[in-house]
């Protein structure tokens, strides 16, 4: 090997590194920007080893220059505008956006070289069986993609769409897909049949998401990411580049994990997610929704992000807690906030509770001091300051209505929860409190209902954040 | 605009100790434009003195002088109908439906009657005016309190050199807003609580002060309007007595505190469960009272020792032995209740608004 | 299979071990950022797109050279930013006082 | 072997509801072979009746028969040296040292007493036969009970539709046994409580129970013997109560439970100190006595309320109030002492062993 | 390349992958044992693929085979024996003792080669560089070993020794090292000088060991585990094993990782180890030991494996428990394994803490059970059936001193902690209790020494006892 | 250097990262059992120590591939059975109740 290969694969294996110790990093929210930054440094060398590679070869005519220079500027100009522009909400369709056009390159890969030899001839099965793999893997995530982006942008209808006849075109779609694999792969195949395959897997991809509803959409691209890395690495053993082989079975294998620590976190199986999408429909269940509108549920985990980097909480407690006898697990996370330096004050309504007094017992049974305690008209000045208001099953002392006339409540003052910047709320269901009406705090879009027992739904917080901070 | 002049009596009926305004509160009445007469003395049984009304911008006055320009009186117990004259105001723990003698001698003098008792409980807007639930509160407290410095032994266990005591085991019969304080504060005492109710929401609010509810076989109970109990049938009661008695023998101290409104409280605790607790224990009847109270043989303002050691303290009136709580208490829901009243410097009588067509005695 | 191919094959198995392991329990508003940074890793694909130019001579073969190209392109530079852009959240704090 | 006779007197100090011996403790020297003569009655104020005894296998008898055939005569406070016989020995809480007339006495008639107020109170061994240590803690217990009873305001903080109630201030000058433990019982109840010793151990031990201790600038002390404080020189007394007066008037309850062995109780809470304290506080003085108390104007077993409204109680003697618990703990002291007195039927005298060198009277 | 020899590859590649998933899965004490068996059939497929090779190679004869037979059922005969009979204690050294011969099998491979070859003559620097390393770390750890499972034995003094003129003989031992290592690498050496550098190797690896104490052995052994792993993949360098590589290079790495936590954890840097028993002779700082004997010193973790896995728990509250105000995270770490079906329950003396019923008082502020409240006379006789008795911040109340006449506390009943099968205290330090002596409990073989505030150890512990039950 | 050398290094880079992310936050009581698991595995080799018998033919070469195959077996069979029994101690409370 010369010198010049050795150097240029030496490079691909500094990069590979650095993209495995940049996901390392990425596992920690407090290492993960530098983590970020590491991969981005090894792609940076890998991709200036590749344009050296590119001279060394001396075979790319000035046209080659201008189309990659121009494709590159392009791809790299409409990629950083997007990245830049886009608001926070609407990130996870940009990343699908970006990993249907990644499915795309590498399926581009595999066709190249299909084209470039006009068929599949006289490749032997080490090479073709990768390049049909590509061209399937490839093309599949690039329409899947396009879709997933659609629906989670509302361009495509975010519930789940069933097919008439879903059945057949899938099995008809599976049918055309095989066979022209087979025959690719048995060498046989040129460049139509290729066309046919791309075709058939594009459509694939398009029915594989559409019957799948908005909610599990953020599952569906983690996994469509994995297929990329995996499509990846088959163009690069079609090419017999080690880095894209490397970097592809990485990014395939950690995003599958993800895929799974994404359904669990989730509570849905992600064989549920793919064939449910396929056979009956949507089987999603989807986030209780009160008639006001649309609830958004939280995990524990995002709870507990909120909480743990939150400058200033205010936690709201009622009959809830003392129903659920939370006191001590609820002291517990206002601790651990505290240890990190977050400022914890709890809000007593007078009629927080079933008695006078309720919340006092409660909390003193608990030991929180009393420095901490805060009544309405102390705290209500200071929700607008507040990063979070976690309300602990509280219900009707929390409830905007209060502050209309003609509700059971009207008239009753409240804590003004709604004024924090955000609202966690810890109940069991979309139940109603003493009052008996429902409570439009829960459908605000700045509330995320963690909807669980007390004791258990606190207790989880409290080790989501401690997993957090370490 | 006239400015409304709101006067203080002195509490004249036997044992009473509360005053209808603290000084705190006569000077937020004062700050918000009425004027306050106090009458000479009101406060002193909740040591709040003359001076300190003074201080708050009251004026202090004889009796006479206050019946005669107060437009509103504020009182605890009902003042004398005598003194009051026509066109005057009285609000208080007036107990209309309990006293419709009273309610009549009052219209029949052209007084508007203001009556606390009368206050829908279930009302959000009106529970910072519930004179009712802060009272009962403060009598949940004190009983546990004085059953504890009642009590012969430790509510709490305690491990020592000296042997170990058991924890006392204390029964509170009526979990409504007097029951729950008193569980509340005699399990931070340290004592097993069990809880008893009839209506079905208390299984659960007795547990979530971390007692044990005491589950009936026979008695079952749908609640009644406004929050209340239904009174339960002659056969019921009959049956929760029966069931009632053996569990009180295993009980330390029992504090009973169950109403019907508008009814003689129910009687839960029998002479024969009496009979059958052990020397030394105590019941606390919170419910006693001029109509008879939840135990038997219950005396109202008074301490009994039966002959086998059992002391029964008849704790009607519990909220005068602590006038200063509840003298506070009391002065913020009248003030709050003024608050409603008067719009503009006037009282404003509007009989479609709930809550004063439930305080005002018509 | 030639002993190119068999490497080539052990390097993918390793890689993917590497891959499996180093995903540990993540805190689940990690996921997206996740994500989101290993689908700039394989925009490695770049290399891919671009050694198309190596061989590419006709029309057909600059169509899927440029295309290939934008589109990798496209993927590695907005996935590395866009990704920088989520980690925003995890500044302390302390550093967010400010704002 | 003959067997050792005890006898259980029925005291006759005024307001003494104990008993030395309770039926449950008769049983378990029963059991030991000890034969048990009870003066009939002798439980009836701590509600333990002549049944209970006599079921326990002991015998009812006269108080002359109890004094003509017990070896051993049982009792709480010193029983009349007239009705002893020589050879016969004493259990009690005799108080040998602050009442050496009564010691001579016995020595006089052949009287052996044997005096709980003289156990080596750091020696682990003896914990179980602390009747000091026992009836203190029950001190310490009825104290907080009986302030927060006393007190006419709530100990806790509630937060209520009627207003925000702060929580009672609670003050504890003393913190030994008694003082420990009437910290620990007032936290329960919610009140916010600052305890102050002057031995320097305690600022740990105050600390242990949850409350704060209040820091004086001037008085420090050292530990004196046995675990006891050192008596403090007048000026550093003088200062003391300087500085305290200032942290008393914040306060709503105080209670004191400083003692120095074998001398007069320091005076901690002035005159001066009580004026400047709100209406309706509470000042509960554990060291009232006939020599006096930690608190200037306190009575031995009365109730005062000063001009200016605060209650001052001089409850030198709480564990008569809790006759039930304190029987008990005192009788466990009584039979671990008698098991340590008594080897193989008799009783054997031992002055070199450290617990009976302090107990017995020489 | 043939099919035989594609088969063997990937069936290497099927094995490395089963020590990757075997030590994953050790992660985590539920799966441990899986993860080591799955290790153990990798090991077995791999051996059995290379007994293919050797007779697939056609050139080993009788005497080769005979020679090989007697070998590898001689070492596995010692080692199965010596496994299967070693005192828990021991295994360490045995582990050591394994290391041991270990790094011995990979310095002969690289020997072998240049043995046949009668010196580096001839190799590449891609060769002679990985058996110059094989040969001087294989030896390193085959005699550092050998002294570190002689000083855990007590074969060789546990104690740091230093020798006379030490500074003096490593250099003379690194200098000769580096020049034999340089004249091999250079294709200069032959086989005396293979020799010279192993002997130099061998007595390197004593020096490195000997001035190092006993205490810091478990991290010393780890690190020379890393070392042997690092060893075999250079001797899979040297004779282009894949599997070899793999594995050693897998074992080099996680057992350097391994090493940094087990350093973390006694609260060691590891350049202080080895520097320092270089340098000053050793600076490990001993547990504290009382006048009676050695005090054994436990960390979160290790309390936490005790209490996670065991079915009695007894719980001994004292003084130092009020002092530290912990009763809230005593209680939730009972709360934490009760739900794991451990049996807790707490042991109340009359006199612990400062006041009578003073535990009651605590316990009962932090809510726990009257029910799992038990009297001394009713515990002590279930001490024996405890798996752990957990005693925080008590002290005198469990000082079996109590029990012999003279001493402050004779006379006084105590709990009897000293008949559960395992004990942890809690505790700051050696510091007396209230009768001011010392307790022998705490040097008692079974007790372990938790030495942090009440408050801080039980977070710890409750933390640690969540990792591991996950 | 060498094509297949630079695969060889390419997987002992591999390796190494796999190895540096298989181990995670492990229990400090799992440090020893882990540590005597990857001893167990380094005992591989064996499977070197095999291959000398490939090449030996004379005296040395015997001794040589004596001691190694004795060396690396001992290594591998008591390294795996005593990893086993310190695994022991990990049976839930449950199975244990029976001792
Ligand atoms: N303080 C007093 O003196 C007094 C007396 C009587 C009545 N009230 C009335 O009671 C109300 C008090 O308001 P509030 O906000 O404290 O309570 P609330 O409005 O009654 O709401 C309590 C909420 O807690 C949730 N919850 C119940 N059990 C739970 C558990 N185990 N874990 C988690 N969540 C649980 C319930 O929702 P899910 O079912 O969805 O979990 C419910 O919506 C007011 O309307 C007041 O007027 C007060
Ligand atoms: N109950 C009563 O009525 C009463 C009254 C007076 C005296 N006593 C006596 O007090 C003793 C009670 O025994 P005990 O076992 O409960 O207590 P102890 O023997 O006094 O021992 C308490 C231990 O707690 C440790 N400790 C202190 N602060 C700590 C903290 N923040 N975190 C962790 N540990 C801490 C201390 O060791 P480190 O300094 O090493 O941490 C100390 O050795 C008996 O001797 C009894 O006779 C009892
Ligand atoms: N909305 C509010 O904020 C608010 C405020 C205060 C009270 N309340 C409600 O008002 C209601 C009445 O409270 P209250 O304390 O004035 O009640 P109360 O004084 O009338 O009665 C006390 C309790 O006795 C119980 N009782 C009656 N008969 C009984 C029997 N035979 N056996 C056992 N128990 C019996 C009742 O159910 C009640 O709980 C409660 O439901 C309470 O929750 C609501
Ligand atoms: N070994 C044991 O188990 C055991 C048991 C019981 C008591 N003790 C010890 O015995 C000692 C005495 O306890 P006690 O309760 O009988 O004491 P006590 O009744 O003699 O005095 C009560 C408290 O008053 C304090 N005091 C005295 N003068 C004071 C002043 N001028 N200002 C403020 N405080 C003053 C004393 O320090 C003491 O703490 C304590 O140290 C206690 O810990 C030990």
């Amino acid at each position: 090997m010369s010198a010049f290969d050795t150097t240029i694969r030496l490079i691909y294996l500094v990069a590979a590194s650095c993209f495995v110790l940049g996901l390392h990093l990425m596992n920690s929210p407090v290492t993960a920007r530098r983590g970020n930054l590491l991969s981005a440094a090894g792609m940076v060398v890998a991709v200036a080893a590749t344009f050296a590679v590119l001279i060394d070869a001396g075979t790319v005519r000035t046209v080659g220059w201008l189309v990659l220079g121009a494709g590159a500027l392009v791809g790299a100009g409409a990629g950083l505008w997007a990245a830049k522009t886009v608001k926070m909400t609407a990130m996870p369709q940009l990343v699908s956006l970006f990993n249907a056009v990644g499915g795309g390159a590498a399926a581009l890969v595999a066709i190249n070289e299909v084209v470039r030899h006009a068929g599949t001839s006289g490749m032997s099965a080490q090479t073709s069986v990768p390049i049909t793999l590509d061209v399937v893997i490839g093309a599949v995530t690039f329409s899947g993609s396009l879709i997933a982006a659609g629906k989670l942008q509302g361009v495509v209808a975010s519930r789940p769409v069933v097919f008439p006849a879903a059945r057949l075109i899938n099995l008809g779609l599976g049918v055309a897909m095989a066979t022209a694999s087979a025959l690719l792969i048995a060498g046989r195949g040129g460049v139509p049949l290729l066309a046919m395959l791309g075709l058939a897997a594009l459509a694939f991809g398009v029915t594989m998401v559409m019957p799948i509803g908005g909610a599990d959409m953020p599952v569906v691209i983690s996994l469509l990411n994995a297929f990329t890395g995996t499509a990846v690495a088959m163009a690069g053993l079609v090419i017999g580049n080690t880095v894209l082989i490397t970097a592809g079975a990485l990014v395939g294998a950690s995003g599958g994990i993800l895929t799974k620590l994404m359904a669990d976190a989730m509570n849905r199986s992600l064989a549920n997610i793919i064939v449910g999408g396929f056979g009956t429909g949507d089987n999603a269940a989807p986030a209780a929704v009160g008639p006001g509108g649309q609830v958004r549920a939280l995990s524990a985990d995002d709870a507990a992000i909120q909480l743990a980097y939150a400058a200033k909480v205010v936690v709201v407690p009622g009959y809830g807690l003392a129903a659920a006898q939370a006191q001590h697990e609820l002291r517990a996370l206002a601790e651990l906030l505290e240890a990190r330096g977050v400022d914890v004050s709890y809000a007593i309504h007078p009629v927080a509770g079933r008695m006078p007094g309720h919340m006092n017992v409660l909390l003193a049974e608990a030991n929180v001091p009393y420095s901490q305690l805060k009544e309405m008209d102390e705290v209500n000045p200071e929700f607008p300051q507040a990063d979070v208001a976690l309300v602990v099953g509280a219900n009707d002392v929390t409830n905007p209505a209060a502050r209309r006339p003609g509700t059971a409540i009207s008239g009753m003052p409240i804590l003004d929860v709604d004024k924090a910047k955000s609202v966690i709320v810890v109940k069991r269901s979309m139940g109603h409190g003493y009052a008996g009406i429902d409570n439009e705090l829960y459908t605000d879009p700045k509330t995320g209902m963690y909807f669980a027992d007390a004791k258990k739904a606190l207790t989880e917080m409290t080790a989501a954040v401690k997993v957090l901070v370490g | 605009m006239a400015t409304l002049t709101v006067g203080v009596v002195k509490e004249t009926a036997p044992g009473e100790r509360r005053v209808a305004l603290t000084p705190d509160a006569a000077g937020r009445l004062v700050a918000a434009g009425f004027s306050v007469l106090v009458e000479s003395g009101a406060g002193a049984a909740a040591r709040f003195l003359n001076p300190a009304y003074a201080d708050a911008g009251a004026e202090i006055v004889s009796a006479d002088e206050l019946y005669a320009r107060a437009g509103i009186v504020l009182a605890v117990k009902p003042p004398p109908v005598a003194r009051l004259r026509r066109g005057q105001t009285v609000i208080g723990l007036l107990y209309a439906t309990e006293n419709p003698g009273y309610a009549g001698e009052l219209a029949a003098r052209g007084v508007t009657g203001v009556d606390f008792a009368g206050l829908p409980r279930t009302l959000s807007a009106a529970q910072s005016m519930d004179a009712l639930t802060s009272q009962e509160n403060i009598a949940g407290y004190a009983a546990a309190v004085l059953a504890a410095h009642t009590y012969e032994g430790f509510f709490p266990l305690l491990v020592t050199a000296a042997g170990t005591v058991p924890p006392a085991r204390v029964l509170v019969l009526g979990a409504g807003v007097a029951g729950l304080q008193a569980i509340g504060t005699a399990r931070r005492l340290g004592a097993v609580v069990t809880g008893y109710d009839v209506r079905p929401q208390a299984r659960e609010e007795v547990a979530s002060l971390g007692a044990a509810f005491l589950e009936l076989g026979t008695v079952v109970s749908d609640s009644g309007t406004g929050g209340y109990a239904k009174a339960l049938s002659d056969a019921e009661q009959h049956d929760e007595q029966d069931e009632l008695t053996e569990h009180i023998a295993k009980h330390d101290v029992v504090i009973t505190t169950a109403r019907v409104r508008g009814r003689r409280p129910p009687l839960l605790v029998t002479e024969t469960a009496i009979k059958e607790m052990r020397p030394g224990s105590v019941v606390i009847d919170l419910a006693a009272g001029e109509l008879g109270g939840n135990v038997e043989g219950s005396v109202f303002g008074e301490t009994i020792v039966t002959d086998n050691g059992v002391t029964v303290i008849g704790a009607g009136e519990l909220p005068v032995t602590m006038p200063y709580a509840a003298s506070g208490a009391y002065a913020r829901n009248v003030t709050a209740l003024l608050r409603h009243l008067v719009r503009d410097g006037a009282l404003v009588i509007d009989l479609d608004d709930p809550i004063q067509a439930g305080v005002v005695i018509r | 299979m030639s002993a190119e191919f068999l490497t080539d094959l052990s390097i993918f198995v390793l890689s993917l071990l590497v891959g499996f392991e180093v995903i540990s329990k993540v805190p689940s508003t990690l996921h997206t950022p996740l994500m989101s940074a290993a689908n700039s890793i394989h925009g490695i694909v770049l290399s891919g797109a671009l050694l198309i130019a190596v061989t590419a001579d006709n029309l057909v073969g600059y169509v899927i050279a440029f295309l290939a190209a934008a589109f990798a392109a496209m993927n590695v530079v907005g996935g590395y930013v866009v990704t920088d852009r989520m980690l925003d959240m995890f500044r302390p704090p302390a550093s967010r006082e400010k704002q």
